[in-house]
This record gives structure tokens, C-alpha cells and sequence, in this order.
């Protein structure tokens, strides 16, 4: 418990150094930091419009924070989220601008389905490589991700460009097939349901279901597990579908959602901060829900800074990577300070997760 | 008695890791090329007393004193400049390089930037011969047997000028040939004045090869004795801390039906190489069936190939009268069979999952566990909390992770996990390894317990002595064969570690 | 343990409070605010950079107050337009055809803020128009010029991203190369983005390894690409979008012409009329007919140029300013 | 023949930077670490490239700094992932969001904000005597710039290094079997950050030489992708700089292809010539390409307290 506490307070100090020195770049480009994180609060928390952005920003990242929990949980490393992210917009796209007249009760969750669907293709390919072929999942999922943002300039380009056809833009979602409004004022959408209820699934998958009960045991011991009779492949495989459905969530959602139609990178890198939201929330449900929380807050805010102070996206960009990266170093402070280690030799076990890379 | 140069002293040497003593007050002592045998049960403080030595760890207290001078040794290469050479259990080299590259890697030449890879092999080569060694340096390392990788490890030592020789475990893997070749590169090492430290658990070969023996015991230095006429029974009553005598008291067996049937099992690895070659047997209900063997005889294999998680080329396993070649371990676990495996912590435990979790390993998916894929964890706390009371593991609560266990209570959880429910068949390997006496005496009661209660018992150890006192027949396992089954009342030990050799008896 | 870290936390908070000093808001009610939403950096010296000297030139002119957003993911576009809306700003530029929807949505509730989109020819009052500078006929005119200064009669168009003003214009340099000969050989190459700076060099250097002798640079940030190569590999290029003569100063000496679009000129006069409050919800087309448009004097290159070329290409421009020439046939 | 001399030098050039970058990070893989933050080392490099060869005057100068620069950043990385032991993915994702804000705010301060692109003296080409004159080949091998020579002859000597030295042989063994290299005697750790800051300077320089050889100024997020290549080149070309350099000459032919279709009218869209590389990549790593076998130990940190 006392522990937990203390990770907690790390993680608040991490943050505050980054932001201590998102300061100075901000002081350095001749603006006041406390004008600039003014606006930033402002821009996040200031108003129910601001509110609603910040949540906006959460949907998707709740979303591609639980693609990376679900392999993380059976010992995968998936970077792929934002791959995942554009296919699902695809899917989401094909069946949102089609079908014009079905009824919203059966449009939007076919849509939404199509999305899941879509990143969970992309995402079980890559489940698919690593037991089939070995196939470092890292990687895969790097190059997949550009893969699927080339074929979405495509598409967009080509086949599924919009009549009379000079925009680089698939045809508008139809509006049975859009996520409604809930705050007037507003984007906010009923999308961020989506994500909560994908956030309580998650957790009663992994806590309460015997399939998640499996991915933590291959996560953990893959020995352990074939020996206690379960297959690891398929229940890699089945954390990768999961974790794919999960990004292409977040691309059906943004598309449904927000954007209204397919266009090329539509996506500000919401796959590459899931990793972080996942990172800071150490694959815990809550966890992620605050992760999320932080940088939705820094986009919703960040586009505020812009907008009042004048803060250049690219020093955004800068107070972004220093929050991961202090992140990342205050959970792993520890090292300095010897503790856990209770048999003096450790033996190689297939304990802990420790995904090799490469 | 003449006078002894001693090479080297470790005086009160106190390691303190987080929550244990891992060295209490140890003096050691070396002389010019003499034998001293550490003596003691996995987990005594061995390893971490040569970890002392050879650089890895610092002492918490205490000094180490080398040729009269002291000396502190904050990294492996401090330890190898003062010429001492560690041959670890785990061969510390590096598969992918060859035998010459790994002997040269890391020695220290300043003057040569570059490796001069065919002069390095020659000198070694030469080198290796001065002490009737036959080595070739351009082999990959991957591809040579246990033994001549020990080999290599103890040319790596030498070759980087080491005096004192430390050879931790080094008979745990090689076969009585094997082990004796050994036994002579030691000799013929003390003749030219090497010293050497040889850390063991098995009391024979100590009383074979060493002059001293120091003895450890939970950390601490119980003696340190003459290699005179000192009695295996002694040495036993040191290392585990009172008189055991090496019988288990137990019932005689009345062997029910045949549980257990291997027809002409056969296994190749990749390259085709038998690993099990045409191996028949039969355990019966109420009967142990030990399985005697060096390690990596085959034994691990056959433990596979009946739990499922291999399956054979060739023959039929049969587990009361179904075939299970070909069956999923887990079907092959509802047939009724409980496994200890021979790593508890590598196959048999989650280490960073809870006992609850850990407990309900084989049976989570089924009712009353499981309803539709829906975990009921109240059932199972409960279900958790009666059992590992009745097998008496010591926790504080049942949603503590198995890793703050010690290895006797994760042995206890694993017992308790595979025998709660009633099987038909127990295999267990090296059930007792690494476990304090207290421990180990649980296990045997909890394993007869099972034999008198009908269940068929296949028990595989390298511990001839434990086999011999423990089960009601012994099969002997040499290079994946079955050199024969012998009743332990009609066999010296002597006749079982021939078998063990490859002769037939 | 913890109380250091909570004291290290106060220490961190230090710079931030410390550095923290009044921001100086020079608010005046009647002042005209002017905002714009960027696709790309404001120093891409092309598309993006229009429009940032344009806000720079209403400063200037109007006295208007400026801000901007750049590289405006695409998830924000309606967003931001609102940012800017709801803080008082009584002009919005969103630059670029794909600002279009967004604004049409923002528009709604913000009657009295004015939205202005660039190239495209959307409109919606009261309060939306378009500004479209006629990239069909820029690409027309850059492509006869080329086609009748061309000695190997080889020409070629370095486009960036694949979107509707850059298709339009490499479809017009066609059309033009065309109209003035047929037998010309006009290449038009897209980049596909217009950060790949190094692939638009590529390119054009293997368009001069083609044997064009005279490029047009009309991939923004990439131009600069673009112009390297023809350096390299002594061609002439002809700029897009601004007179980068002037823009890029070292590489006067293979610069033969640009296309002007005077879009700071352009946006300042509609800045103006929504101002006093003549601005008309519609679509506003600038080519050369207005003098937004126009094709640079050669300069330094005026020696290449024959009396009869030069009277060639002033015939073209003035058919296309009274439409003599009718492009739609090309299109 | 025109445009096989074609296809080959354009192809060399567009390697050049990928090759110098995958060689910089083999240094890095052969121990057992990798990059991710490739893409962002490389923009440092492109932008401190261009300073330092502004205020020099030699593009030489700003090559250097460049691989300083790399090795600034290179240090910052080893010490979380050595010395923290964090983990390496997600260091070098954090590495590389932070390289494009860093770039791009200090490209605004230090050269305003102006159409002008922030440009200085590039590389030359260098004819080599004789040997340019060669038909083909000639013109596109050995009429390069001066670096790329230097890149060629990198490759040959990054294999003997790492086969014939002491040091290679320590670096090859921290990145099989650390546990084994500790016990010989070998400082896991330092073994480690040498590689880092080794591979660090050539991946900075990679970014330079794209900033100073391939154009002459600086551009915000430039790279535009290379970075990850390089990674797909390492794995493609199974981690021995021949096979690298074979790897980078097949990737910076794609894009020589690609562009040379486009200038001959292909109709194939570019984006799937575009995806090439990472599907290639994908491929290699199935084993549909000969299966790659990275280094035993790669992204594993290193905790000498265990056995």
C-alpha cells in the first residue's frame, strides 16, 4: 500500500520536473511560463468547453492506452496502436459512409464494430508473425504503422476519395452513423463511453475472466503456463486482437466522432501517446484512465497555449516527450536505491514479463 | 604435519542481502594446492561466499587476504587479476563464439588492440596441452557436449593465470565418466601446485576428491575437517544440522493395477539425435517408481513426454490403459495426473501472481472454479485458503505473491496445488531440490501419503541416496535408455552408479 | 523518502512561479483581430508562409491584431476555429481546402465572426467565403512560359502533397506547355509530401537528367529542395505562390520567374471589407484578371527572353485575363 | 546503361544517410541495445549539422558537431536504459517527440522565422581521378560526395572491427551474453555506453550528412522517416554491415525506382512504393527473406546482482 503511495508521489514528481523544464523552453522563446500554463489550465479545465476538449482528447487515448495494457499484460510489446488506430478508421469509414438510412441504434454500433474489427485484423497479423515466424512484434508493429498511414493517403486518394473527387477525403459519415453530441457547446461525443466501457471491460477481462486470468499467466511464466495445460499462441494471438481492437476503437471513434470522414493522417499521434498512458498507468485501469487524463489535458490544453500565448506547437511537442521520458525515469529511480532483492542469487526464470526485443 | 603455505584466507566474512544473512562470520582458508571442498545444501551460502570471491558481490563485513596480503576485489576482473578462476555451475560462455574467442575475451592487452585470432588459437592450443587437454579453438562453443565446455571454462580460468581454481557445482552435469575425468585434471592441477575450491552438495565425491572439507549450513561455518576418515553419515549430520539417517521410515508396498505404461517410448531432437531411445516401464498404484539418472540423461524428456508437453516419435504412453501420445497437457491432466516439475519457479510457479492465482493453475477454467469463462474468485479464496492450510504453507494472506515465499512454502503451495485432489498419477522431479531438511522430510510424508492412498508414483531424482530409501523400484537412466529397473533392497548404491555409467548389470 | 520528494516538488514548482511575470495585453475593443489556422509551419517559404506574411501585412495595414495556429491537426481544425472565435476574434482564416467543413460547422454559432477559407470555392452566409487564387490558370501560364523558353523542349513540375491546389496546377502547366506546342514534353512530378525535402531534389534531378531545362517549384517547404537541384545541376526554376526572387535571395541566379499570387495583398483588402462591413458570404477567385495574380518580371534572366518570346507569353497572359483563352476546355 | 549510372548514383545517395545511420545503430545492436529514437537523433544531427557548418564555413566542421551532437543525446539515452535500466522502446519513442519540438523551437530561435530556409555550405562532389571515368559505375560510385566515400569505407572496417579487435569481440559478447562478459571480467555497462556513443556519433552524422550532402540547409522534420528505416535496415541486412550496406542500397533503390517511375509516368501509386521498405522488413523478420537472428541479449537490461 505504502509503496503504491510512494509510486504515486514519484510519478507527481516526474511530471512536475518536466513541466519545470517545459518552463524554461517557454521562458527561453521569450514568454511568461506562468502566462503559458495559465492558458494551458485554461484551455483544459477552464471551461466546460475546455472540459469537454480534454475528454474529447481522452476518448481516443484511453483507447490506444488499453491496446498497449492488453499485450503488455501477456507480455507483448505493442507500439502498433497507431497502425491499428488508422485501419480501424478505415473500417469505421467504409461502414459510416455507406448504408445511409439504416437506423443510429444499428449504424453507429455497426460502425464501431467494423472499427474494432479492423484494428484487430491488423493487430492478430501481427500476433499471427510473432508465433508463427517469430517475428519480434516491435518491429512489426513499427512498420506496420507506416503501412497503414500510406494506405490510408491512398485510399483517400484513390478509391475511396469523395465525388467530384479533387479532396484527398473519403465521403462524409452519414448521420446515422455518427457518434451523437452530448454537451452542447461541445465535441464532446458519446465516444468516451465507448472508451469507458472498453476501460471496465478490460479491467473485468483481465481480473475477472479466465482468458485474462491466461494472458497474465503467459505474460508472466510462458513455462507456467504450458505446463498448467494452456496454449501461450493463442493467447498471444488473442491479446494482440485484443489490443488491435482496441486502437482501431480509437480510430472509429475519432473518424465517427469528431473528424466525419477519412482523411490523410488524421491522427496527432494518439497511438504513440497510448504507450505513455499505458506507461504512466502501469497497465491498471485506473492508471490509464489518469495517464489519459495528463495528456489529453497537455493536447486540449496545448492547442490553448497556441491559441492565448502564442506557445509554438513545436515547444508542446518538447514539454510532451519531457513528461514521458521523467516519467520512464522516475519509475525506474529505484535501481539506485537496493531493494527486492530477497535470494541473494536470482536465477533465470521465465519469471516476470520481460519482453525481448529483437 | 608439515607446514602449509596458505594461499588465501577469508576472514569473518558477513554478507547481508535485504531480509536474509547470506554469510555469517565465515573463515575460510586455502593452502598451495590442496583440495577444500565447500560443503552444503543449495541455498547455505555457498554460492555467495564465492560470489565474494570472485568480485561479484562486496562483503557486508570481513576481509579477504591473498598470499598474506589483503585484497578487495570490487569487480570479477579484480578477482581474475589475483588469479582466481571461477568455473560457474551455469557455464559462463558465450554460445554464438568460439572456443578461442571465448577464452580470449576480456584478457587484458593493453599493447594489442587487435584480437590475432589464429595466434591467440596456437598459444591456446600449446596451452591447453600442458595439461593434457585437447581443445579445438575454432569450434563454435554452441555445439560442443557439457563436458568439454567445462573444459574450456577451467583452460579459460587457467589460461588467464589463475593459482586458485573455484569449481561450483561442477559434477551436477556430467556422467561418473566424465565426473572421474574431472577428478583426474584436478589431481594432476594440485600436483603442479594449483589450489583449488570445490563446492558440492553430494558427500561422496567430496569425500572422494577433497583433503579439507568446510561445511555450511544456513549461512554459517559449521566446520572445517580434515578429509581423514571422516564418515558420509557425519558430514550429512553437519550439512543438515543433526543425525539423519537416510531411511524413510514406510509401509511396504502392495502394488495395485498398472497406472503408468511406456511401450518402446522413442524421442530425437532436431538434428535426430536420440534423446529417448525405446524406453519401457510400468508404475503401479501404491508403488513409487524412482528414476535414477545424471541430469540431462533423459530425464527431463520423459518427464515431458508423459505430462504431454513433448510428445514421443515413436512407442505409446498409456495412463490407465488411455493413450495420451498425442493428447494436450491438459487433457492429459484431467486424466488424473499431478506434476511437480523439476524447476518449481521456472514451470511450476507465477512468481509475480498471488497464491490464490497460483493455486488454481490447472483447475481456473472449470467448475466450480469458472462459470462461463467468469472466474468465481469468493469460491476460490476459499477453496485456496482450506488447502494451503491442510498442506500447511506459511503466508500471511492468500494474495501475497509467490515470490516472497520461501522455496520450501512454494514447494508446499505446489504440492498442495497438485494433490488436493485426489490424483491417479504423481510425477515429480527433483520434488526435494534446494530445500531444508524440515522441508524436504514434509514432502517425502505428503508423497508416501499419496503411494498409501493408491496413487502411482513416478519420482525422478539424481539423489541416489534419497531414490534408495524412498521408492519401491529404481529404473536407471543413462543417454536416454533404460539401463534396467532394480528393487532398491537388491542393489548397493555402487551397482545403480555403474548403471548410471552406461554398464549394464 | 516522501518528504524529500514533496520538498523536491516545491523546489521544482520555483522556476515555474519564478519566471512568471505580467503578460502585457494590448486590448482595445474597436481593434481588429485577425486569426488564421495553418496547415504546415509558418517558414515552409511557400503555402504556409503566404499566409503568415498576409496576417503580417493586415498588422501592418489594418492595425489588426494577429495569431495563428500551426501544424493544426486535423482532429482540432473545428476546435481551434472555436478557440479563436469565442476569444473575440472577428476575422478566422482557415488555410487551406480542408478547413472547409470544420468552419462551416463553427460558422453556425458564431454569427458575427467571419470565416475565410483559401482554395476552395465554398461559401455560406452570412459569415463564410472562400479566396481562391486560380491554380489551374498559375499552372497554365508557369507551363507556356516554360514551354516557350524550354531549348530542349523538355519541361518539368515538382508538386508536393496530392490535394486540389497542387493537382489543379500541375494539370494547368500541362494544358499550358501544351497550348503552346504540342510536341513539348511537360512532366509533373508530386513529392506526396512537403517535408520530404530530399526527395523533391531527387526528383528534380532526375527531371534534369530527363533533360528538362526548366522546372517549377510548387512543393513548399520541398521548393527548397527543388531549387538545390536545378543549382546543382543548372536548370532555371520557376517559383509558385510568391516571388521567391525575393523569398530566396541566394538563388537568384537560376531563378527565371515566379508566379506571384498577392495573397497578403488579396486577404488584406477582404480583412478590409469585413471590417467596414461590406464582405460578401461568396467565393472569391483571384487570377490574373485582378492583378492578384501575376507573372514576375525575369530580371537577371531578361536576356534569355527574345522580343517576340516575351510578346508571345503577354499575348497569353492578356487571353487569359479577357478570356480569349478559355481554360475549362483544359480542365 | 544512362540509367542503370543513373539508378546506381541516385541510389547511393539516397542510402548514404540511411547506411551511415543503420551502421551507427549496429554498434548499438551488437550490444544488445536498441534505438528507436533513431529518427530523432538524426534531426538533432540535421539541425546542429547546419549550425555549426554555418558558423564554420565547412561543412566538414558541421559533419562533426553533428556527431557530437548525436553523442550528446546518445549519453543522455544510455544513461536511462544502461543505467536505469528503462525501457529502450519507449525511451526512444519519448526521444524522438522530444528531437521534433526541440528542432524545430530552436531552428525559430536561433534563425527566425523567415521563408528563407536556415541553409549552409553543403559537400561537393569529389571526382575521383581515373576511376570516375569508368563507364557505368564510374560516374556513379566514384563521382560522390565526400562522405559517402567515407560511409563505403566504414563498412569494411565496422566488420573487421567488430570480428578482429578485443573491443569488438567484448562488444559482440555484451550483446550475446552479458552474464558470460561480466564474469570474464568485461564491464557490461561501460562496454554499453561505449557502443551507445560510438553509434551515437554516426547516427548524428547520418543526420548531418542528409542536412549538408543531400541538400545544404535545414528543414523542420526532415528526416522524414529515415530513422526507422535504418532500424528495418539493420534487421534486413542480419546485423553485419554488409549486409546493411546491401540493405540500404535495396531501400534507397526503392526510392530511386519510385522517383525514376514517377518522372516516366507509372501509374502505380506512389504510397505502395512507399510502403516497400516496411513490408520488406516485415518479410525479412517472418524468415520469408532468410531468418534474421539479432544479438541473444538485445533490449534486455543488464542487472549484475543476478546469476
Amino acid at each position: 500500500m505504502n509503496r503504491r503511495l510512494n509510486t504515486i508521489l514519484v510519478q507527481c514528481v516526474s511530471i512536475t520536473v518536466a513541466f519545470a523544464l517545459g518552463a524554461v523552453v517557454i521562458k527561453m522563446i521569450g514568454i511568461s511560463p506562468l502566462f503559458a500554463y495559465g492558458a494551458l489550465l485554461n484551455g483544459s479545465f477552464g471551461s466546460i468547453n475546455a472540459i469537454g476538449e480534454t475528454l474529447v482528447k481522452m476518448t481516443p487515448l484511453i483507447l490506444t492506452g488499453l491496446s498497449y495494457a492488453f499485450a503488455a499484460r501477456a507480455g507483448l510489446i505493442n507500439i502498433g496502436a497507431e497502425g491499428q488506430l488508422y485501419v480501424g478508421g478505415i473500417l469505421a469509414t467504409l461502414v459510416g459512409s455507406n448504408f445511409a438510412g439504416l437506423p443510429m441504434i444499428i449504424h453507429v454500433p455497426f460502425a464501431v464494430a467494423a472499427a474494432f474489427a479492423g484494428g484487430a485484423v491488423w493487430g492478430g497479423l501481427v500476433g499471427l508473425l510473432k508465433v508463427k515466424f517469430g517475428a519480434n512484434e516491435i518491429i512489426t508493429t513499427v512498420m506496420l504503422n507506416y503501412i497503414a498511414i500510406y494506405l490510408v493517403s491512398f485510399l483517400v486518394t484513390g478509391p475511396m476519395k469523395a465525388p467530384p473527387g479533387t479532396m484527398p477525403e473519403s465521403r462524409p459519415i452519414v448521420d446515422s452513423a455518427q457518434l451523437v453530441r452530448i454537451l452542447p457547446g461541445t465535441r464532446l461525443h458519446i465516444g468516451i463511453f465507448i472508451a469507458l466501457l472498453a476501460l471496465l471491460f478490460y479491467y473485468f477481462f483481465i481480473f475477472k475472466m479466465r482468458q485474462g486470468y491466461e494472458m497474465r499467466v503467459v505474460g508472466n511464466n510462458m513455462e507456467s503456463a504450458r505446463a498448467a495445460g494452456m496454449r501461450p499462441q493463442r493467447t498471444m494471438v488473442l491479446a494482440m486482437l485484443l489490443a488491435g481492437g482496441m486502437g482501431g476503437l480509437a480510430g472509429g471513434v475519432e473518424i465517427l466522432g469528431i473528424q466525419g470522414r477519412l482523411l490523410q493522417s488524421f491522427s496527432p499521434g494518439y497511438g504513440f501517446d497510448g504507450i505513455a498512458v499505458a506507461l504512466v498507468g502501469v497497465n491498471n485501469p485506473v492508471g490509464i484512465v489518469l495517464g489519459a487524463l495528463l495528456f489529453g489535458f497537455l493536447r486540449a490544453g496545448g492547442n490553448r497555449m497556441q491559441l492565448i500565448a502564442q506557445v509554438p506547437v513545436s515547444v508542446i511537442y518538447v514539454v510532451q516527450g519531457l513528461v514521458i521520458t521523467f516519467v520512464i525515469i522516475g519509475q525506474n529511480l529505484h535501481v539506485f536505491q537496493k531493494v527486492g532483492v530477497n535470494r541473494p542469487f536470482r536465477r533465470k526464470t521465465g519469471d516476470g514479463p520481460a519482453p525481448e526485443v529483437l | 604435519m608439515d607446514t602449509y603455505e596458505t594461499v588465501l584466507e577469508m576472514r569473518g566474512i558477513t554478507k547481508v542481502f535485504p531480509g536474509v544473512v547470506a554469510n555469517d562470520a565465515i573463515n575460510f582458508d586455502l593452502r598451495k594446492g590442496e583440495v577444500h571442498a565447500l560443503l552444503g545444501e543449495n541455498g547455505a551460502g555457498k554460492s555467495t561466499l564465492m560470489g565474494i570471491l570472485s568480485g561479484v558481490y562486496q562483503p557486508t563485513e570481513g576481509s579477504i587476504v591473498l598470499e598474506g596480503a589483503p585484497v578487495r576485489f570490487d569487480s570479477a576482473r579484480d578477482a581474475i587479476h589475483n588469479g582466481i578462476g571461477m568455473v560457474y555451475q551455469h557455464f559462463m560462455l558465450v554460445p554464438k563464439l568460439t572456443v578461442a574467442e571465448n577464452i580470449m575475451l576480456g584478457i587484458k592487452r593493453p599493447k594489442e588492440p587487435l584480437l590475432q585470432i589464429d595466434k591467440a588459437s596456437e598459444q591456446i592450443v600449446a596451452f591447453a596441452r600442458t595439461y593434457g587437454m585437447d581443445l579445438d579453438p575454432e569450434q563454435k562453443v554452441a555445439s560442443l557436449t557439457v563436458g568439454q565446455q567445462q573444459r574450456v571454462e577451467i583452460v579459460k580460468a587457467l589460461f588467464r593465470g589463475a593459482k586458485i581454481l573455484v569449481l561450483d557445482e561442477p559434477t551436477a552435469v556430467l556422467t561418473p565418466k566424465e565426473i572421474q575425468e574431472l577428478f583426474s585434471m584436478i589431481k594432476m592441477l594440485t600436483d603442479q601446485n594449483f589450489s583449488v575450491i570445490f563446492i558440492s552438495h553430494k558427500i561422496d565425491e567430496v569425500i572422494e576428491i577433497s583433503n579439507r572439507i568446510s561445511v555450511l549450513r544456513r549461512g554459517k561455518l559449521e566446520a572445517t575437517i580434515n578429509n581423514e576418515g571422516v564418515s558420509k553419515e557425519e558430514l550429512a549430520g553437519l550439512m543438515v544440522g543433526r543425525d539423519v539417517s537416510f531411511c524413510v521410515e514406510k509401509t511396504p508396498c502392495c502394488p495395485g493395477d498398472s497406472v503408468l505404461a511406456l511401450e518402446g517410448v522413442g524421442l530425437k531432437d532436431r538434428e535426430g539425435r536420440p534423446l529417448l531411445k525405446d524406453v519401457n516401464f510400468e508404475v503401479h498404484e501404491g508403488e513409487i517408481f524412482g528414476v535414477a539418472g545424471v541430469d540431462g540423461n533423459g530425464q527431463d524428456e520423459l518427464l515431458e513426454v508423459i505430462t504431454g508437453l513433448r510428445s514421443a516419435s515413436e512407442g505409446s504412453v498409456c495412463i490407465v490403459g488411455q493413450e495420451v501420445l498425442g493428447k494436450s497437457p491438459r487433457q492429459i491432466l484431467e486424466m488424473g495426473l499431478a506434476h511437480i516439475p523439476a524447476d518449481r519457479q521456472a514451470r511450476g510457479l507465477v512468481l509475480s501472481m498471488d497464491i490464490k492465482e497460483n493455486f488454481i493453475i490447472n483447475d481456473y477454467y472449470r467448475s466450480p472454479h469458472s462459470k462461463r469463462d467468469i472466474i468465481s474468485w469468493p469460491f476460490v479464496r476459499k477453496h485456496t485458503k482450506e488447502n494451503i492450510e491442510r498442506f500447511d504453507v506459511r503466508t500471511s494472506s492468500i494474495d501475497t505473491p509467490v515470490s516472497t515465499l520461501s522455496g520450501g512454502n512454494q514447494q508446499k503451495l505446489i504440492l498442495a496445488r497438485e494433490l488436493h485432489g485426489k490424483p491417479v498419477l504423481l510425477a515429480a522431479m527433483h520434488a526435494t531440490r534446494g530445500l531444508d531438511v524440515g522441508a524436504i522430510e514434509y514432502v517425502h510424508q505428503r508423497i508416501l501419503e499419496q503411494r498409501a492412498a493408491g496413487t502411482a508414483v513416478l519420482y525422478i531424482s539424481t539423489e541416489l541416496e534419497e531414490l534408495m530409501s524412498f521408492s519401491d523400484r529404481i529404473a536407471v537412466m543413462f543417454r536416454g535408455e533404460i539401463m534396467g529397473i532394480v528393487r532398491p533392497e537388491e542393489v548397493t548404491i555402487d551397482q545403480i552408479g555403474l548403471m548410471m555409467a552406461g554398464s549394464i548389470t | 523518502m516522501k518528504k524529500g520528494l514533496l520538498l523536491l516538488l516545491a523546489v521544482l514548482l520555483f522556476p515555474i512561479v519564478s519566471f512568471a511575470e505580467g503578460q502585457k495585453e494590448g486590448e482595445s475593443s474597436d481593434q481588429l483581430k485577425v486569426a488564421a489556422l495553418l496547415p504546415g509551419p509558418i517558414n515552409d517559404g511557400g503555402w504556409n508562409t503566404n499566409m503568415y506574411d498576409s496576417l503580417k501585412f493586415m498588422e501592418k495595414e489594418l492595425g489588426a491584431k494577429i495569431a495563428y495556429t500551426e501544424r493544426t491537426p486535423a482532429s482540432d481544425y473545428e476546435e481551434i476555429f472555436r478557440g479563436y472565435a469565442a476569444s473575440g476574434y472577428n476575422i478566422v482564416f482557415g488555410h487551406g481546402f480542408e478547413f472547409g467543413e470544420p468552419a462551416e460547422k463553427v460558422a453556425k454559432e458564431f454569427p458575427d465572426v467571419t470565416f475565410i477559407i483559401t482554395s476552395t470555392s465554398i461559401s455560406q452566409p452570412p459569415n463564410l467565403g472562400s479566396f481562391l487564387v486560380d491554380d489551374f490558370q498559375c499552372g497554365f501560364v508557369q507551363g507556356a512560359v516554360a514551354a516557350i523558353l524550354s531549348k530542349s523542349g523538355i519541361v518539368g513540375y515538382v508538386g508536393g502533397m496530392e490535394i486540389p491546389p497542387i493537382v489543379n496546377q500541375s494539370k494547368g502547366f500541362v494544358a499550358g506547355a501544351k497550348y503552346v506546342d504540342k510536341s513539348i514534353d511537360a512532366k509533373a512530378l508530386l513529392t506526396g509530401s512537403f517535408e520530404d525535402i530530399a526527395k523533391a531534389k531527387e526528383m528534380s534531378k532526375s527531371l534534369i537528367a530527363e533533360g528538362a531545362d526548366i522546372l517549377v517549384a510548387d512543393a513548399d517547404e520541398s521548393n527548397h529542395g527543388v531549387i538545390e537541384a536545378v543549382e546543382e545541376a543548372g536548370a532555371l526554376v520557376i517559383g509558385s505562390s510568391g516571388d521567391i526572387y525575393e523569398t530566396v535571395p541566394d538563388a537568384r541566379d537560376v531563378i527565371l520567374t515566379s508566379m506571384t499570387e498577392n495573397m497578403p495583398k488579396g486577404l488584406t483588402v477582404l480583412a478590409k471589407s469585413v471590417a467596414d462591413g461590406t464582405f460578401e458570404a461568396k467565393n472569391y477567385i483571384i487570377g490574373l484578371h485582378d492583378g492578384a495574380v501575376a507573372l514576375a518580371p525575369f530580371r537577371d534572366k531578361a536576356s534569355l527572353v527574345s522580343a517576340d518570346q516575351q510578346a508571345q507569353i503577354d499575348k497569353i497572359i492578356q487571353d487569359l485575363k479577357d478570356g480569349t483563352i478559355d481554360l475549362n476546355q483544359y480542365k | 546503361m544512362e540509367l542503370l549510372s543513373y539508378l546506381l548514383a541516385t541510389d547511393l545517395r539516397m542510402a548514404a544517410p540511411i547506411l551511415i545511420a543503420a551502421l551507427g545503430l549496429l554498434f548499438m545492436e551488437k550490444s544488445g541495445v536498441v534505438n528507436i529514437g533513431c529518427e530523432g537523433m538524426m534531426l538533432f544531427g540535421t539541425f546542429f549539422g547546419v549550425f555549426f557548418a554555418r558558423l564554420s564555413g565547412s561543412p566538414w566542421i558541421g559533419l562533426l558537431f553533428a556527431g557530437m551532437t548525436g553523442m550528446v543525446i546518445g549519453l543522455f539515452f544510455a544513461f536511462i536504459v544502461v543505467t536505469l535500466r528503462a525501457n529502450q522502446i519507449v525511451t526512444g519513442i519519448a526521444l524522438n517527440i522530444i528531437a521534433q519540438g526541440a528542432t524545430s523551437t530552436l531552428n525559430r530561435l536561433i534563425f527566425g522565422v523567415s521563408s528563407q530556409a536556415a541553409n549552409a555550405p553543403g559537400f561537393e562532389v569529389v571526382p575521383i581521378p581515373l576511376l570516375s571515368k569508368i563507364p557505368v559505375i564510374g560516374d556513379s560510385l566514384f563521382n560522390q560526395m565526400g562522405p559517402i566515400y567515407l560511409a563505403l569505407l566504414l563498412v569494411p572496417l565496422i566488420r573487421w572491427f567488430m570480428m578482429k579487435t578485443t573491443m569488438g569481440l567484448k562488444i559482440r559478447a555484451v550483446g550475446e551474453h552479458p552474464h558470460s562478459a561480466d564474469t570474464a571480467g568485461i564491464n557490461v555497462r561501460s562496454v554499453r555506453y561505449g557502443s551507445i556513443l560510438a553509434g551515437s556519433f554516426l547516427v548524428g552524422a547520418a543526420g548531418g550528412f542528409l542536412s549538408l550532402g543531400i541538400l545544404s540547409l535545414f528543414s523542420e522534420n526532415m528526416v522524414s522517416g529515415r530513422g526507422y528505416i535504418a532500424l528495418a535496415v539493420i534487421i534486413f541486412g542480419k546485423w553485419n554491415s554488409w549486409g546493411v550496406l546491401a540493405a540500404a542500397l535495396v531501400f534507397g533503390l526503392g526510392d530511386a525506382v519510385q522517383i525514376k517511375m514517377q518522372t516516366a509516368g507509372s501509374s502505380i501509386p506512389y504510397q505502395f512504393l512507399m510502403m516497400l521498405p516496411y513490408i520488406l522488413t516485415i518479410l525479412a523478420l517472418s524468415g520469408f527473406v532468410g531468418k534474421a537472428e539479432s544479438p541473444a541479449a538485445s533490449g534486455k537490461p543488464f542487472r549484475n546482482d543476478e546469476l
